[in-house]
């Protein structure tokens, strides 16, 4: 089971990781919904997140607390810069809803395409 | 005392006086305060760039961890170009603002327009001096955050759309970033710049390396407006506010270009970038597209901020173009066009302001015969969109030197034509506003406006001078500019 | 063993939830469902030995960002268009993206690889030195606070970016007091408790917040849970209530002071001779001085957060539907 | 005074004039007042230096540096010194002339007018005593800035696509060609100096060095070289003054001007001769000697028939420039002087009959001399030149460049020369003939009796002035012949 872990498969991790990052960045171009858009770009990012922590990893370490009795610890590093990136996450979204808000306000709409005609009207 | 935290203060000024700037009561002392603090800030970008070319890169150990564990700020030359270009930009604008945003956005959001600029000066700032490819990516958020706030605050609803648009690609584009970043931490362990460059090398060949490669490079490409990835541009900078768009156009897709220099200098190294990734090739050609598509598409925009707009985004296909080029002249046409293009269009943003304080619209079937009512302003415009063009004794004639001199120099001719042919287009987009604000008969409309007021006027006046100044006694640049070129590029020779 | 099993469940969760995003059209269904994928994903960072990031991930993404997306979403619309195009290029960039992600893979060490440059430059020495120069044992706490503390006023001043922006979209409106809706104010059961709870959420804030030194914690989770117990206050005894607590000027000066005792700190340390952020000079002892110092920006994160994440909820709930 | 003031003098006084004659808006008198003594100190300024120039000395300035190794400097040569003395005594006729004109035609913006012209003399200085490339091509780009708004003076529609013309050829080939000439020959021998014997030779092939040519030749637009020719013909929507100064002599002798300096000093005439391309611009010159010559046969209007009767001349110039042997370069130098008075007198007649006749159509003009005899007799005296009938001075240039051409062995060019010159017959001695034999049309007793009377006092002093210069120079032709001879000869 372990060698199973090691070569193509050691990676499958990742893969899955990168399928997830995929499916939060086509939802936020592909989508005319704003709402959707934004929800695409935090699944984009939360799986970004993902992939950071997972390289993160050392195989049968524990949590970087220093503590008795534990050997081995997982990189805190990208723990780190994840919990930042995370507050920067909550931030643009933050952001990028107040916009929504005040886009629905002025144009009643929060589709891309019905926004894109009114603006070619005016 | 003070010179040893030189490189740290350029950043904690601004940075401690956004918050106490939300604090103050008075809008006029919100910007007062703002309009000294970014004073403050061009005096220490000033000494800082003595102190850089007295005695060469300085490093700065923030919380005095020693590198690579700690957040190194470090300053060369490249980076003391960008900080005078932030910097002066910044200490221009702000005397201008006061007339203008206050004209064009409610008084009770004066104080946190303030507060968003400073931060937006901080974030630019910041990822000019960081040595940190992490602290960068902060900064990067800090600047953009700042700046999604600041277009938005336009008056009109296309504003708000401008500004998502440019957030949703803005995070895309700082989000491939961070996965770039990521897997170079990955292959090497460490995010000091200076440590990635000297591990990279051995880690080069490998698949994973020249995929952050790419992912740095789209990221960075979105956030610089390169070309087929500029959509979000033309409307940030049509709907933002006069003020806003004078100081992002002339700073935030210029530290954009820095990035990608520190990137593929610094970082990955020359070799790495040009020589195995060709990335040279591409940027060259992407950018030869953009200088011709969007100088054409120029010519056809009836609002005149989106004429400068598209103007731009060839305009960093000028630069793009002499980065890619890889070569001393090169890089160096680049950064000297890199500070050119900040104050040509900063002035020609101004001018616009002025034009929007008065008339409410920069639309050129709005314009007819405004220069009668308004000559000073529209002679500035005049003056820059020459230096735009490329006529001698302007700035813009330097930058257009520099770089068909590169192009010849490493003997693409027709690019050098190319860059000819953008001039001229850039001539007949140019005299479409003349030919509108000298030659038509002014409306009832226009014939009740007044010339600027002088608080308007001087800081574009000033920024034309400046224009003008570096148009006939360029050395000031082109010294920084070749240095700076001459550490990036010698850093990547292994 | 059984760490891979839960690995494994909890991504095939996740990509399902993933697909159910992308599918579904009905906004309210689609925000819960975010809410689940970060759910699912704090879980996943606990397996993955990230306790801290998986305190943050839940409070944010499953807490304050669902409440966000909740109160656009009642501000606008929960029915989603379908697009007019073909989405070709959406795909064709995608896949393109995803292949070149893909392809980067092939050259990365093996997950979970002990020997990965990852785990041998740099991480070794926060593990080493954490414990004699800083003193304390979460070393996630010693590289955010002192090592690369640097970031972390950055990360403040995102969030307090933020703040500035959404008080210039969306502004503030002071609600009268007993405002809330009268369907939740039959609610009694809510009611009683929200009142037995709040107490309680602050003071595990406050745990939080002061034990981030030794266990998963720290200003900003400590920050987020601060605000969410107003917040559940707030929907259970209306806006208006709150308001009345905490006044908006109180949280504009509570989110300025958070960024300044931050930079305050920093810039004491270069009065006493030290450079920028340079903890170890605050007190004679420098172990002393590296508590201090964390402590104290600990503490201006907590409280910049936690008014930032209030004055965003304000100014997204006191506007008009 | 030393000489490296004065030549700043000469530079800046135009220049700097601008300021007073706009503080003096309100007050027409004291500012057509400075006009009058800026242009006659220039022109002593500028006849200071020649005393110095004819016996050898070359009075230089270095003003700035905006690229390293690349100065804006000045040095006064013997073509250079020509030029400068032709546009400063022109100015202050013109100066004169431009009074009577301007305010008998009751013209607005006057007060612009003044400016942007003392502007576009001060280029014209600049462009004269350029002591390197560079410098020129600044001053050769302020003179098209500075004269598009004389241009546009009228400020409607016409004269706005006049100006589109305008800009669009002279900006379009300057930033197209010549500007990639200049930057492609810093490239190659990292200096734009002036030198005499050329600075390309050994630094380039003949072939590349046949680009580098074409694009010198056709990039200076002002030279009016077909195709590049139109903006001529559109520029004529200007004032007459500009048409008469600025587009019969400054801003089109400017061009010839840059073409000669760039023959002689950038590529060296010994140079030149190596290039094949050199004979198939000749050519070109050739073919747009006769091409505009017949279509100056064609207009009625008498502003265009001048006009394109000037891009035939300038064409001589240029062929002189090409035919690389030293009495055809004093030809092309002394061809720039004799044109010039001649050509302005012309314009100067023009202008005084539109002003006193409101006629512009060569078929309205039918016994004008009649009328204004005196105008129209300096009139005849100026298209003998051009023909190149003596006693004019047009007959002096003529002669040289034919025996440069015959020295040389062109006899393609001697053939031209002698061809055009009976086309310059054909088109102004029906001009002359209408003005003093035919009957005027309509009713000859009532327009006779209403309108007798010459032009205002002022335009027939500047007429006399350069009319009277053209039959001197005739007699005296010493001193453009000194100094282009000094230029031809400093060559060997």
């Amino acid at each position: 089971m372990h060698d199973m872990m090691h070569g193509v498969l050691g990676l499958y991790n990742y893969w899955i990781v990168i399928i997830l990052m995929m499916t939060g960045f086509y939802t936020v171009i592909a989508r005319p919904n704003l709402v959707k858009k934004i929800i695409g770009l935090f699944i984009f990012q939360t799986s970004v997140f993902i992939l950071f922590i997972s390289m993160a990893k050392i195989e049968g370490g524990t949590a970087p607390i220093i503590s008795e009795g534990a050997r081995i610890y997982s990189n805190p590093l990208p723990h780190v810069l994840i919990l930042t990136a995370i507050v920067v996450s909550l931030a643009t979204t933050a952001l990028a809803l107040a916009l929504v808000i005040r886009i629905r306000e002025a144009y009643g709409t929060i589709d891309e395409d019905d926004i894109h005609v009114q603006d070619e009207a005016a | 005392m003070l010179s040893a935290h030189l490189p740290a203060l350029q950043v904690i000024v601004p940075l401690v006086s956004a918050p106490v700037c939300l604090l103050l009561r008075n809008p006029r002392h919100a910007w007062a305060f703002a309009l000294a603090v970014s004073w403050v800030t061009l005096a220490v970008a000033i000494n800082l760039a003595v102190q850089v070319h007295a005695s060469g890169t300085t490093s700065y150990a923030l919380g005095a961890w020693a590198v690579p564990w700690g957040i190194e700020y470090r300053v060369d030359m490249a980076s003391v170009l960008m900080i005078l270009i932030i910097t002066t930009i910044g200490a221009i604008v702000m005397p201008y603002s006061w007339r203008s945003i206050g004209h064009e956005i409610d008084k009770k959001h004066l104080q946190l327009f303030y507060t968003c600029y400073l931060l937006c000066l901080t974030g630019l700032l910041g990822i000019v001096v960081t040595g940190d490819a992490f602290n960068l990516f902060v900064f990067l958020e800090i600047s953009s955050l700042s700046s999604y706030v600041l277009i938005s605050l336009g008056s009109g609803r296309r504003a708000l759309t401008a500004a998502l648009q440019y957030l949703v690609m803005g995070t895309i584009g700082a989000t491939f970033i961070l996965i770039g970043i990521g897997l170079l931490y990955m292959m090497t362990g460490t995010l000091n710049m200076a440590d990635l460059s000297q591990r990279l090398p051995v880690n080069a060949d490998s698949r994973t390396i020249r995929v952050a490669f790419a992912f740095v490079t789209v990221g960075v490409s979105i956030k610089l407006a390169l070309f087929p990835l500029h959509l979000w541009l033309p409307n940030a900078y049509t709907y933002a506010p006069s003020v806003v768009s004078a100081f992002i156009a002339a700073t935030a897709t210029k530290t954009g270009i820095y990035i990608l220099l520190r990137f593929f200098f610094t970082v990955f190294g020359i070799s790495f970038s040009f020589e195995a990734m060709h990335v040279g090739e591409i940027l060259m050609l992407l950018a030869s597209v953009a200088i011709l598509v969007t100088s054409l598409v120029a010519v056809f925009q009836d609002n005149v901020k989106r004429m400068l707009a598209y103007s731009s985004i060839g305009h960093i296909g000028y630069m793009i173009l002499g980065i890619g080029m890889a070569t001393t002249a090169g890089v160096t046409a680049g950064m000297v066009h890199l500070f050119n293009h900040a104050i040509i269009k900063g002035s020609l943003f101004l001018a616009m302001g002025c034009i929007f304080l008065r008339l409410g619209s920069v639309e050129l079937s709005d314009m007819h015969g405004i220069a009668r009512q308004m000559p000073w302003t529209m002679a500035a415009f005049v003056t820059g969109g020459l230096s735009l063009i490329g006529i001698p004794l302007t700035a813009g004639f330097i930058s257009k030197w520099y770089l068909v001199n590169a192009v010849l120099s490493i003997g693409y001719w027709p690019l050098a034509v190319l860059i000819l042919v953008s001039s001229l287009l850039g001539l007949i987009y140019i005299w479409r506003v003349v030919e509108t604000a000298y030659f038509q008969m002014p409306g009832y409309k226009i014939r009740k406006l007044s010339e600027a007021p002088a608080a308007l006027l001087v800081p574009t006046w000033l920024l034309i001078g400046t224009n003008l100044y570096f148009g006939v006694n360029a050395g000031l640049v082109t010294d920084i500019a070749g240095q700076g070129a001459a550490v990036l590029i010698g850093q990547g020779v292994p | 063993m059984e760490e891979h099993l839960i690995n494994n469940v909890l991504l095939g969760l996740l990509m399902m939830t993933g697909f159910a995003i992308v599918r579904m059209k009905s906004l309210l269904a689609v925000t819960m469902l975010t809410s689940i994928y970060s759910l699912l994903s704090a879980s996943l960072f606990v397996v993955l030995d990230a306790v801290d990031v998986a305190l943050t991930e839940a409070a944010i993404g499953a807490g304050i960002s669902t409440i966000l997306l909740l109160a656009t979403v009642a501000r606008t619309t929960d029915e989603e268009k379908a697009p007019r195009h073909k989405p070709l290029l959406p795909l064709f960039v995608v896949v393109a993206t995803g292949a070149a992600l893909i392809y980067g893979t092939l050259d990365m060490p093996n997950y979970g690889d002990p020997m990965a440059p990852i785990h041998l430059h740099v991480a070794p020495t926060y593990l080493h030195v954490t414990p004699e120069e800083i003193g304390v044992p979460n070393v996630v706490t010693s590289v955010l606070a002192s090592f690369r503390g640097y970031d972390t006023l950055g990360e403040v001043t995102v969030i307090f970016t933020a703040g500035a922006g959404v008080l210039a979209l969306l502004g503030y409106r002071t609600r009268r007091r007993n405002s809330q809706d009268p369907e939740i104010r039959k609610m009694v059961v809510l009611r009683v408790i929200t009142k037995l709870f709040f107490p309680l959420i602050l003071l595990f804030a406050l745990y939080v917040q002061f034990h981030g030194d030794y266990g998963p914690g720290g200003g900003f989770q400590a920050g987020v849970i601060f605000a969410t117990g107003f917040i559940l206050y707030a929907l259970a005894y209306g806006l208006g209530n709150v308001q009345r607590i905490i006044p908006y000027r109180t949280l504009r000066i509570m989110m300025v002071a958070g960024v300044l005792i931050y930079i305050g700190v920093g810039i004491e340390s270069m009065l006493l001779g030290g450079k920028f952020l340079e903890y170890r000079i605050l007190a004679d002892d420098p172990v002393t001085g590296q508590h201090l110092g964390i402590m104290l920006i600990e503490l201006g994160v907590g409280i910049t957060v936690a008014a930032v994440i209030l004055i965003i909820y304000y100014g997204f709930v006191s506007r008009r539907h | 005074m030393n000489t490296e003031t004065t030549v700043l003098a000469c530079i800046a006084l135009p220049l700097l004039a601008p300021a007073l004659i706009t503080a003096l808006h309100r007050w027409p008198n004291p500012r057509e007042t400075v006009t009058l003594l800026t242009s006659t100190c220039l022109f002593l300024l500028v006849y200071s230096l020649l005393d110095e120039v004819l016996q050898g000395m070359r009075p230089t300035l270095d003003l700035v540096e905006p690229l390293p190794g690349l100065k804006i400097s000045f040095e006064v040569e013997p073509l250079g010194m020509l030029f400068a003395l032709l546009a400063s005594f022109l100015w202050v006729v013109t100066s004169v002339y431009s009074i009577g004109y301007m305010r008998s035609h009751h013209e607005w913006r006057q007060t612009s007018y003044y400016s942007y012209f003392a502007v576009a003399l001060g280029s014209v200085m600049g462009i004269a005593f350029a002591a390197n490339l560079l410098t020129l091509f600044i001053f050769y780009e302020l003179l098209t800035l500075s004269t598009y708004p004389l241009v546009t003076h009228a400020g409607d529609n016409a004269a706005r696509n006049a100006g589109r013309m305008y800009l669009g050829y002279l900006l379009g080939t300057s930033v197209m060609m010549l500007s990639l000439a200049l930057i492609w020959t810093w490239a190659l021998t990292g200096t734009l100096d002036f030198r005499t014997g050329g600075i390309l030779e050994g630094a380039v092939t003949p072939g590349m060095s046949g680009i580098l040519l074409i694009l010198f030749i056709f990039g200076i637009g002002k030279a009016a070289i077909i195709p590049f020719h139109l903006w001529l013909p559109a520029a004529m929507v200007a004032p007459t003054p500009v048409s008469a100064l600025l587009h019969a002599v400054a801003v089109v002798k400017a061009g010839v001007f840059t073409v000669l300096k760039i023959v002689i000093y950038i590529f060296g005439v010994d140079f030149l001769a190596e290039i094949p391309t050199t004979q198939w611009l000749m050519y070109v010159a050739a073919v747009t000697i006769l091409i505009a010559s017949l279509v100056a046969l064609r207009q009625d209007n008498l502003k265009l028939r001048l006009a394109w009767s000037t891009i035939s001349q300038l064409s001589y110039i240029v062929l002189c420039a090409l035919l690389v042997t030293p009495l055809g370069i004093v030809g092309g130098g002394m061809h720039i002087v004799m044109h010039a008075f001649a050509k302005i007198t012309l314009f100067f007649c023009a202008g005084a009959i539109m002003v006193t006749r409101h006629k512009t159509q060569i078929s309205e003009m039918g016994g004008i001399g009649r009328q204004m005899p005196w105008t129209m007799a300096a009139f005849t005296v100026g298209a003998f030149s051009m023909i190149g009938i003596p006693p004019t001075a047009g007959f002096i240039s003529k002669w040289y460049i034919l025996l440069g051409a015959i020295e040389v062995q062109q006899m393609f060019a001697a053939g031209v020369i002698i061809l055009s010159t009976l086309l310059n017959a054909a088109y102004f001695l029906p001009v002359v003939y209408a003005a003093f034999f035919r009957a005027p049309e309509g009713n000859p007793e009532y327009e006779i009796r209403d309108a007798r009377g010459e032009a205002p006092l002022a335009i027939l002093l500047a007429i006399t002035v350069t009319a009277t210069g053209t039959v001197v120079l005739f007699f005296f032709p010493g001193l453009p012949f000194d100094l282009a001879s000094q230029l031809a000869g400093g060559r060997e």
